[in-house]
């Protein structure tokens, strides 16, 4: 399980090469299968108004442990090789990314099923919340957005 | 943490709501999360149902008793990822 | 639809830096989910045997005709903004990468089921006959890898 | 490719039973796909249930009519990705 909070701008295929050369080396060398999530901030808030830029504010402490908890589970569940978490935290400007899942497997079927699964419960099982920022103003994003 | 209290911690639109993130209470047998809620006059008696709790970075149920020097936070409902 | 066969061994994080690129240039920069899946050779044959390579025939003409459909038909069934398949043919060594495939879309979830279903429907519906070669003999594999 | 005749194209284990990848038949009025099979004795009187069809780069079915100039393929299963 490599996971990590950032709290400044990333770039997610710089964070995927670590993490592949990584693997390399281990026991996860051999996984044939790597499915990869990257999300981004939208350029507009929920109501439709330009966005300045999403604010994530987290549960320092909890928040780290519960994306551990949550990788592990379904990497085991799913019987998968390895996972990488990379999910900003602070103030991200539309573009930037916030969110990178990545998961090596020895088959396609486990490698996808558990990238998308992890994507789906970090986003209600992990203490994160989004303020939304347009014109000066700042208001919480009371749901995720649909799948 | 001291010993004898518990440690509240409130997250975003509940900490803007009641103006403050973090506070201490003297720890009393038996005292539960709906009770801190209570105690701080955080908005009726009970969390309302979108609200989650948390337990020294677990979470939590409403009626787990909480021990010398937990922390118990607050979660208004999660928009990650 | 940026679609290719490749020859020679390539480096797919490089593929989807370039791919990515060009998508902050076009009408997909605000494509805020991007999925990826990446397949590479397994280091043993299908009947456990240690593998010297893969060797992948394609109908040239026929096969990039077929990923350039089958992308298209889904990325419009899907809604999505931008596909990228990359394909390597001919002979390819264990862990050597064999396919990328990466969908950019408005939400996660048509990003998601894109790229899974572009993989399979790939893995199905262009003509590509895999060749495990063991101890110099060569094997033709009579189907797919389950899923 | 010359008006008057049919291309035919075999691939992997298709290729190598019959020993040849490429071949070109005289076009006539009707043809199909299984009677280029027969013609070419490729095993029996229609290609086994497995193998599918392509008329210049696209599948089709094993009666559709072949024109002059058309380049029939038989493609044995498939293995891709």
């Amino acid at each position: 399980m490599d996971v990590e909070l950032l709290a400044a701008p990333f770039n997610p295929l710089a964070s995927l090469a670590a993490w592949q050369a990584g693997l390399r080396n281990g026991p996860a060398a051999i996984a044939a299968a790597e499915a990869h999530f990257i999300g981004r901030v939208r350029p507009v808030a929920s109501d439709g108004a330009p966005l300045e830029a999403l604010e994530i504010e987290h549960y320092p402490g909890m928040s780290e442990r519960r994306i551990a908890a949550i990788s592990q589970t379904l990497a085991h569940q799913h019987g998968v090789a390895a996972v990488l978490v990379r999910h900003r935290v602070g103030r991200i400007k539309p573009g930037e990314p916030i969110v990178v899942v990545a998961v090596a497997a020895d088959r396609r079927g486990p490698a996808l099923r558990c990238c998308q699964e992890l994507l789906e419960t970090l986003k209600h099982e992990a203490p994160f919340w989004k303020r939304e920022w347009v014109n000066g103003c700042g208001q919480w994003v009371a749901g995720n957005t649909p799948l | 943490m001291t010993s004898g209290e518990v440690r509240v911690r409130l997250f975003a639109g509940l900490r803007e709501e009641a103006g403050w993130q973090e506070r201490s209470l003297v720890h009393q047998n038996g005292m539960t999360a709906t009770a801190v809620w209570t105690l701080l006059n955080l908005g009726g008696t009970t969390p309302p149902a979108t609200v989650r709790v948390a337990i020294n970075h677990e979470f939590a149920a409403l009626n787990t008793p909480l021990a010398n020097g937990d922390e118990v936070a607050f979660l208004p409902p999660i928009s990650g990822g």
